[in-house]
């Protein structure tokens, strides 16, 4: 399987990505992909910039594990995640999960899986500017739920 | 062994890194943020809540029940918010 | 909510279509892409192409329904759907479907149930063009099973 | 009332649509298959297995109980497979 894991300052180009990911290939029946998109607002409150701090060494390590899993669960024929870190304005993009298959099923739960896993378990931490003082995000319950979810499912999906 | 900061718990210290040698009865992460805690006020309010605060050895998550022995790197930070 | 769905018998370009549902909003934070692209074999038999018929009219009234229902189920910011008919040759793309939300569970559970529904409602047969005379694929099992279960399943996620 | 079929039920019957007027007996889905099954050999090859044919009455599927009854246009066709 193909993978492709980076990390960057600058914006990406999910169908470059995807044209990257799918290429020549007549086996792929099926390309999801999830692109993350700074709001402008956060709870309600508009908000002029996110910025997005990591842990270099770890991120790379720990999005590959859960690259790792996914492809021990589902048949995938291909995977790309791209996370952004540094300064994020309003309505630019923030991170890209593509998975491709043969069939629809395996590439949704594998993109979903590993979004569900970016959020709680990938070391990036976001602060949020508004017209004050610089504010940490608070990370939220219903996320460590949807990560969890994962270890009680079946691997891979009817299909 | 080095430790590093991020987020919340970089500012709080004030620092992103530094070398610590633990006394040698300190065995896991829990007890690391106890000693930590101990080392001044910026290390009193960064540990002030361990509940809160994730650790990774070795960059990969651990528990704060985790030994710390044989560990090169040890980070402490919040619950992420990334994705 | 901005909803677009259009039968064709051209490639579509995902990107093109994801920007103008995105356009300048700074209110979504997420989009999902499904694309659905004609596998080189068919049951591992290698062949030449598909050719898509359908039901003009009771396409874009059956797609539009089910549209309806994603948004009355999901807090949905905008839908596409394209569906090509027609000749279609290995590696090309067959249907697109686009969701965005301000969060990611909703824009992902709106495209699977999309393409869930599309499969096994939408007024289209594939036919496969082999070396020898052109067969028409079956229907299968696991596809109603897949529409089925949205029929049991709460609408809107874990946010 | 106007007929359609598509796929294979359209290369079984010979044409793509046709105006006909059932008799007044003909009342369902189903009844009507079973008429149009009688029609001749093309007919009956097409409709030999009514349970696996879909119907659609003015665009919207419908059950073979559903009731003909003011229909402009009824459509019969296999399981979709499109996506």
């Amino acid at each position: 399987m193909t993978a492709t894991i980076r990390l960057q300052r600058e914006a990406f180009d999910a169908a470059a990505e995807v044209a990257l990911l799918t290429g020549e290939r007549s086996d792929i029946g099926a390309v999801v992909t999830f692109t993350g998109i700074c709001r402008g607002d956060e709870n309600g409150e508009p908000i002029a910039a996110l910025t997005l701090e990591h842990y270099p060494g770890m991120v790379e390590a720990e999005i590959g594990r859960h690259v790792a899993e996914a492809e021990a669960r589902w048949p995938l024929l291909g995977v790309t995640v791209i996370h952004r870190h540094g300064r994020i304005a309003p309505g630019e993009n923030i991170v890209l999960v593509v998975t491709a298959s043969s069939h629809r099923h395996p590439a949704f739960e594998a993109a979903e899986f590993l979004m569900d896993y970016l959020k709680t378990r990938a070391p990036f931490w976001k602060q949020v500017e508004r017209s004050g003082e610089p504010r940490w995000v608070d990370a939220k319950s219903v996320d460590d739920a949807a990560a969890e979810r994962w270890r009680t499912r079946p691997g891979a999906a009817a299909e | 062994m080095k430790l590093l900061y991020f987020a919340w718990v970089r500012e709080r210290v004030g620092k992103p890194e530094e070398e610590i040698v633990p006394p040698v009865d300190v065995h896991t992460i829990a007890g690391l943020m106890r000693w930590l805690a101990d080392r001044g006020e910026e290390y009193a309010y960064a540990f002030e809540n361990p509940k809160v605060i994730r650790a990774a050895i070795d960059r990969t998550h651990v528990k704060p029940e985790a030994p710390i022995a044989g560990a090169r790197e040890i980070a402490f930070f919040p619950p992420m918010t990334g994705g």
